[in-house]
């Protein structure tokens, strides 16, 4: 179901959260809201819920939420009822919809072993670890197929691969069923993988929303680009080092990834590596630059720290 | 399915008012009732008004007032006594499993459930041999021994709702068990606290039988003025007896409730 | 039990031992004809046989039941629901609720009384009906007070328990996290599966432990019956009244006796209900 | 060690008591025996010989438990002077040992003023002067004059009165003090006289005359209130069923209660009562001496004063409380004598005289407790 | 303060969740402890921190834990007082160490600076966003300097820049006071950034202890190495196409991960391109390779589903 926020604020106690605003959400789409601690994606999905009622502005369905076309959201901490079993937390949105015991086991059972959670199905929810929790509450809403699903850092608590499962199938039941999810995270790399378009709240304002790749290529302003990862912002003095000769400084383009960059061990070059840390898949080298820290995501194993390097933009 | 966050208005105001008036009503019988002894069928309120009851209550203040802070004390020091026996079996009863838990608990509501006569004579006696008999402690002693349950059921559950890991977190921190009791589990447990002693407290403000039998007359109560007068005919000087005592425990629950749930309001708690 | 256990029970145990050994003690010798202020001939267990052999005892002991059980099943469950309801308002109006409180400070013989008042044939609510038209006469009133049914005992006895569960309802609903109704509403739970399933979980200690109170409380106690109290069937608990306060010192033991049969039963009762009480909660557990 | 007061010289006993103070365990239900107590005792005693009277309001149940504990335990010395006490309670702590005496006999207001035949027996049950006579109580029945103009005056009158009245008419049920009271009466009433049973309990003669009690009892019981299905627990139920309009009548063992009722505005001002001709329960109430009273002195003092004539005046006044006084008006002076006769005791109370000419002896302690058990299975259970 | 756990097991209602874990943690290290969701990582902190008495084994402490050296656990919820103000919250350990009135309000507040809770000091846990909480948890803890700190999911609500800076902190302040750090983490960039050792725990198993790189480089099988990220598994037939010409199949490494691949746009490559994944600094590719699927890494952004292309390894 498609839904449209506008001109939403909201404050606590007269601290404003969320200021004004206004965001169409398409049938079927899988939205992700990203923004730093406190910015009010918590505060966003209560009021899209209806759990709140905006102090401005209004949110419009294309349809009257009802049973079978319910808005479920997934709290950040979960709200299991304490005292059903996994598989009657889970079975819970069935039950009101007046399934029949043998189907709603069935439909539960499906749903526990797609979540891994089929031996824990008679464990309470106290006697879960905390991804288990997680997965639980995932799995609760997902049963009912809402017609509007909002996810509070659903991958929270899952490993990489739980997490990149679960990501597919929500994606995947989300297509199926064209229920429009609105999911907050943090883990921006699940963000741009998964969603069709990103919206980042800072400071209780929406500040731009679209597609993962523009929204990460071609950030509004400065703000938005730090928020989504690092950035090497380039100054004239920079600009000579890192972009090959005779580029001009792009106009637009103020700054340049770390990924866009390479860097290669030279004696001579202009640049002397200060840290270096490893995150796996790549390694994060931090730079001096004639006096300017840039950062460089590299493959490059061999350097080390305090060694002369050269700095380049990569030819995409 | 509507909004959640709209809540009718309208319906909240209705039941706010019918629960006013269902509560509220016996209180303002008592009212009329005590100015208006020769209240009768079919008058909806006393067709002559006589301040004679009043006056007499009004008489009797200084021995009024005195019964009254007797009461008080001991039924505050019961209270007390009774959190005091119970913070610690609570916690237990709460938070450990043992054969046999289910009856132990069931057992220990038994003073409160059975006549007080059923033990009164035999604590009677005890307190004789022990030199508790006529004296205010023994007063304290007897009451918090019977009233006790009406304590721990509420400590319990609250125990069992807050879990142990505020209390072991607390503790991980370098708490010692007194600040952890005091400064962490005692705030989360006072709703629990606050309506285990207000019960408590109304229990034993308004026991007759075993203040007397222990008391013996020594220690002054309020409801040795009372029970009488309710036991007679005397509607009138009963009931403006019983606003008076209806006053303490009121303005005691309307403070304690007042600061609690003050407390609880400003942490963002749903009170 | 470990030791440790022991001894963190032991603030209760100890008094609770004393006053079993103390206080049921010589009860229970009196009883049995022992230990008596004055002697009274009879074997031992004469108390006993007079007691359960006095005419009518079974059908007291079965109203009593029934007054009781009445009781406190409309207490709970109006209490309960009462204390939610209060609990869902809008903060002032929850705050100014409090005048519940009233009923439960009041003690058993005034809310004796006030049924009276409201009920009787020449009572408030006949006095009302009458100034509607509706009642020309006090004999036209329906008989509730005194109909052998026990419905003012019932009544009055609901007055005070309803506002006793609701003190221990809101206690446990303060540290309710409303976010879990919202996730019942969210998944579309009706009325009935919220309040079984979500809500009635987490006030089970309350609504249990207020129905052993108020069941074996008003079985056993004699304020209420003192003014409401109907003679066929009578309350046992007046019966106990009788034996103790207003009869001669050679019924001690009879009196005793009943006092006995009484906690026995108090005991009998929490254990047994406190079996059926998981055995249910365990049948209805699978949704 | 304690001097033997029994013994003592009057004159030393309130000696000893002077500046003591006496605590006098009393019922606490009827305000305006309180407040003359307090208004009027203690001032009194205060003022003649130096005790402070300190009124403890206690149901005698209580205190007879008390008592009686106190004496098995050995507790000497408790917290209780005096006692206001008579019938069952009386016999039940004399059984137990729990009162001190005798010491009645030895009051100088008894020896001159007490009629010692009038107080040898407490419901049959000889006093041996371990109580001293303080006040006479005797019953009566409560109607209003403007809905009861003819009220019955005996019992077969009141058998056709209630026939014709159906649910009008109801008493507490036994073994409610009142109610016990009614129905002994009636014993009286359908058996031929008080005489017969004057010498101790006699089971016989009770087995022969108990059943045309019951028979009165279960005739009349069709036409009482709600039917007889259910009788007042209380006589203040009875009291509260009278002036709402339910019965039409009420009943007392205090002949001025009902006049009581009519000052506090219970009762309306129509109210009077009546005694059944010639055979009206009358009784003593007494003040007793614990075992282990801690001022004996001061008690045998209170309990003294409590016979003077003064005393026995002021509380004779209706206005104050209108108990009867427990004193032989014929052992007093003219003058004395005179100031009694000109009490007016009020519209609703009876003259002293009428009361007097319908009073008969309580029955022994025996028959009241045959008559309680029998009324259970005969008359409720049936 | 170092420690040792020794043999130990643990098991709850009879299913076994840790078994036979034998590991020695160093004195001031940063030790990561990284596994699936239920694999008992809380479980083993909560053994280490000892709120739960091993079932077999032993835990043997350089040093008895005292006031001075304490162990403190920071829960994976958190568990703030609910009714103790943000500062109160952080300042408990002070005062429970008897810290006097004036220090212990300058120490909590230079710390909440640090977390950037200033301006929520007055605030109660009710009132705080996801990622605020955790915050004060952290700082609660780090306050009393613990001999051994033990963080559950220490970065599970707090977004990258929080997630970096945090991690920062704790790994200055752990080495300034040399408090040895046990941190579980789903996060495994972070967990490889951060650490001084990896521990893999899997199936209530410690499969591998290590330093990083060793652990992503040399994981012990194949297991370990899918945990740490995806591998794609070297059958002779896939060996020829992506090694360059005359390497020998490696036999110890028996897979290759993605971002050791390149990949090239190629008509006549022998891969075809099944799906295309963009996160931000780098871009997945999942290539259909003669039958078997790959997945590449890469900075390519010019590539289309379907399109034919040929993929290396790149040259470290
Ligand atoms: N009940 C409340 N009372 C007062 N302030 C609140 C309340 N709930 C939230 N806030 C404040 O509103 C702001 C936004 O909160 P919100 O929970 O929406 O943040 P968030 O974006 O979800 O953050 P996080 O990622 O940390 O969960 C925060 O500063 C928080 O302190
Ligand atoms: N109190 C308990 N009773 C029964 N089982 C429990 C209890 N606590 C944990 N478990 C089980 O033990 C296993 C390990 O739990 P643990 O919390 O240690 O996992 P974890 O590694 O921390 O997972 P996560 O990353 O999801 O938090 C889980 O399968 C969990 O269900
Ligand atoms: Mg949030
Ligand atoms: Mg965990």
């Amino acid at each position: 179901m498609d839904f449209r926020v506008e001109g939403v604020s909201h404050s606590f106690e007269g601290q404003p959260v969320l200021t004004d605003i206004t965001c169409g959400f398409r049938q079927g789409e899988l939205f992700s809201l990203v923004g730093p601690s406190g910015a009010g994606k918590t505060t966003l999905l209560s009021l899209i819920a209806g759990l709140l009622s905006p102090q401005a502005g209004t949110i419009r369905y294309a349809q009257t939420p009802d049973l079978n076309a319910p808005i479920i959201l997934v709290y950040q901490d979960f709200i299991l009822f304490p005292h059903l079993t996994v598989a009657d937390n889970v079975g819970f949105g069935l039950k009101a919809r007046k399934w029949s015991r043998a189907t709603r086991r069935n439909r539960v059972e499906q749903m526990l072993r797609y979540f891994q959670l089929e031996d824990k199905a008679d464990a309470f929810p106290a006697q879960l670890s905390g991804g288990q929790r997680q997965r639980v509450a995932i799995a609760r809403a997902m049963v009912v197929s809402p017609a509007i699903l909002l996810l509070d850092e659903p991958f929270a608590n899952l490993d990489r691969s739980l997490k990149m499962e679960t990501a597919r199938f929500i994606r995947s039941t989300q297509r199926e069923f064209g229920m429009t999810t609105v999911a907050v995270t943090h883990d921006l790399e699940e963000a741009f993988a998964m969603s069709d378009r990103l919206g980042i709240l800072l400071n209780g304002r929406l500040r731009q929303v679209g597609p993962p790749r523009e929204v990460y290529f071609h950030p509004q302003d400065l703000e938005v680009a730090r928020f989504l990862g690092p950035v090497n912002p380039l100054t004239p003095a920079t600009t000579a080092d890192l972009l090959p000769p005779g580029t001009d400084s792009p106009s637009k383009a103020s700054f340049i990834r770390p990924e866009a960059l390479e860097v290669e061990g030279d004696a001579n070059g202009p640049g002397c590596i200060r840290d270096i840390h490893f995150a796996g898949h790549y390694i994060m080298y931090t730079i001096d630059l004639r006096g300017q820290e840039i950062i460089v995501y590299s493959q490059q194993r061999v350097l080390e720290i305090g060694q002369r390097v050269r700095v380049r933009a990569v030819q995409a | 399915m509507r909004p959640l966050a709209k809540q009718n208005r309208w319906y909240h105001i209705l039941f706010f008012l019918g629960v006013v008036v269902l509560f509220c009503s016996p209180v303002v019988v008592l009212v009329l009732s005590s100015i208006g002894p020769h209240w009768q069928f079919p008058h909806l309120w006393p067709q002559e008004v006589s301040w004679e009851p009043l006056n007499t209550l009004w008489n009797q203040r200084l021995p009024l007032l005195r019964h009254l802070s007797s009461s008080i004390g001991y039924s505050l020091a019961t209270v007390a006594t009774t959190l005091l026996m119970c913070l610690t079996p609570a916690a237990t009863l709460a938070h450990s499993h043992f054969r046999g838990k289910t009856l132990l608990e069931g057992l220990l509501l038994t003073p409160a459930l059975v006549p007080p006569m059923t033990y009164a004579m035999g604590l009677h006696v005890a307190f004789l041999h022990t030199g508790l008999a006529d004296t205010f402690a023994g007063v304290v002693l007897v009451l918090s021994l019977f009233s006790f349950p009406y304590m721990l059921r509420p400590l319990v559950a609250g125990f069992e709702q807050m879990g142990t890991s505020y209390g072991q977190c607390a503790r991980n921190l370098g708490a010692s068990r007194l600040r952890t009791a005091l400064e962490i589990e005692l705030p989360l447990l006072l709703p629990s606290i606050l309506a285990g002693g207000s019960v408590v407290f109304l229990v034993a403000f308004s026991e007759y039988f075993l203040v007397f039998l222990i008391g013996g007359g020594s220690v002054e109560s309020f409801t040795g003025f009372l029970v009488p007068l309710l036991q007679s005919s005397n509607r009138a000087l009963a009931s403006a007896c019983t606003l008076l005592f209806l006053l303490v425990p009121l303005m005691l629950f309307a403070a304690s409730e007042g600061v609690v749930a003050a407390y609880w309001r400003k942490r963002g708690a749903p009170i | 039990m470990t030791l440790r256990q022991i001894l963190r029970l032991a603030p209760l145990l100890a008094p609770f031992g004393i006053l079993l050994a103390g206080g049921v003690g010589l009860t229970v010798a009196q009883s049995l004809g022992v230990l008596l202020p004055v002697p009274v001939p009879g074997g031992p267990l004469e108390g006993y046989r007079a007691v359960l052999s006095a005419p009518g005892f079974w059908e007291t002991c079965l109203f009593s039941l029934g007054v009781a059980l009445a009781s406190a099943l409309l207490s709970v469950a109006t209490g309960t629901w009462l204390g939610y309801a209060l609990w869902r308002l809008p903060p002032q109006m929850r705050r100014l609720g409090i005048v519940y409180k009233l009923q439960l400070i009041l003690p058993h013989l005034s809310v004796a009384f006030v049924v009276l008042l409201f009920w009787s044939p020449t009572g408030i609510l006949a006095s009302v009906l009458y100034q509607l038209g509706l009642l020309e006469a006090p004999d036209q009133f329906p008989n509730i007070l005194y109909s052998g049914y026990g419905l003012g005992m019932i009544l009055a006895y609901t007055c005070k328990g309803v506002p006793f569960v609701m003190l221990l309802v809101l206690a446990l609903l303060a540290r309710f996290d409303r976010r879990q109704l919202a996730t019942a509403r969210m998944l579309g739970a009706g009325w009935w599966q919220t309040a079984r399933y979500v809500l009635y979980p987490h006030l089970r200690p309350a609504t249990h432990t207020s129905f052993i109170i108020l069941f074996l409380y008003s079985f056993g106690a004699f304020d209420i019956p003192f003014i409401l109290g109907e003679s066929r069937p009578g309350m046992l608990s007046i019966a106990v009244f009788n034996r103790y306060f207003k009869s001669p010192l050679d019924k001690r033991p009879e009196a005793m006796a009943m006092l006995v049969i009484m906690f026995l039963f108090a005991a009998t009762f929490i254990v047994l209900y406190g079996r059926i009480v998981r055995h249910i909660d365990n049948a209805a557990r699978k949704l | 060690s304690e001097p033997d007061w029994r013994t003592k010289d009057f004159e030393r006993i309130i000696e000893a008591a002077r500046g003591t103070t006496v605590r006098w365990y009393m019922y606490g239900g009827w305000p305006h025996v309180n407040e003359w107590v307090d208004t009027y005792v203690a001032p009194a005693m205060q003022e003649r010989y130096g005790i402070s009277v300190k009124r403890v309001p206690m149901n005698a149940p209580v205190f007879v438990n008390k008592l009686i504990n106190e004496k098995s335990a050995g507790k000497d010395p408790g917290t209780i002077d005096l006692v206001w006490i008579n019938g069952e309670n009386f016999k039940a702590t004399k059984n137990a040992g729990a009162l001190w005496g005798p010491f009645a006999e030895q009051l100088p207001n008894w020896q001159r003023y007490v009629d010692p035949s009038t107080v040898a027996q407490d419901f049959g049950f000889p006093t041996k002067g371990y109580e001293a006579p303080w006040g006479r109580a005797q019953f009566v029945l409560i109607y209003d004059a403007k809905r009861t103009p003819n009220p019955p005056r005996s019992a077969e009158s009141l058998r056709r009165w209630i026939q014709d009245h159906p649910g009008r008419f109801t008493y507490p049920q036994p073994p409610d003090f009142t109610g016990s009271a009614f129905v002994r009466q009636l014993f009286y009433a359908t058996t031929g006289g008080h005489e017969q049973y004057m010498d101790g309990f006699n089971a016989t003669l009770y087995a022969r005359n108990a059943p045309r009690l019951w028979e009165y009892l279960n005739g009349i019981e069709p036409s009482l209130w709600q039917q007889g299905r259910t009788y007042p627990q209380s006589s203040a139920t009875l009291d509260t069923l009278f002036a709402r309009g339910e019965v039409d009548f009420s009943m007392s063992y205090h002949p001025p209660h009902a006049q009581n009722k009519i000052l506090d505005g219970t009762f309306p001002a129509s109210v009077r009562t009546v005694a059944l001709a010639n055979n009206s329960i009358a009784n003593t109430h007494y003040t007793a001496i614990p075992f282990n009273a801690p001022n004996k002195p001061g008690a045998m003092v209170l309990a003294n004063f409590l016979l003077s004539p003064t005393a026995q005046l002021s509380k004779y006044k209706p206005e104050n409380w209108g108990d009867f006084p427990a004193i032989d008006l014929d052992r007093l002076d003219q003058s004395q004598r005179r100031r009694f006769e000109d009490v007016d005791l009020g519209p609703a109370t009876l003259s002293a005289e009428t009361l007097a000419e319908h009073a008969v002896p309580e029955i022994p302690i025996g028959y009241l407790e045959a008559i309680e058990a029998d009324w259970k299975s005969r008359v409720l259970t049936n």
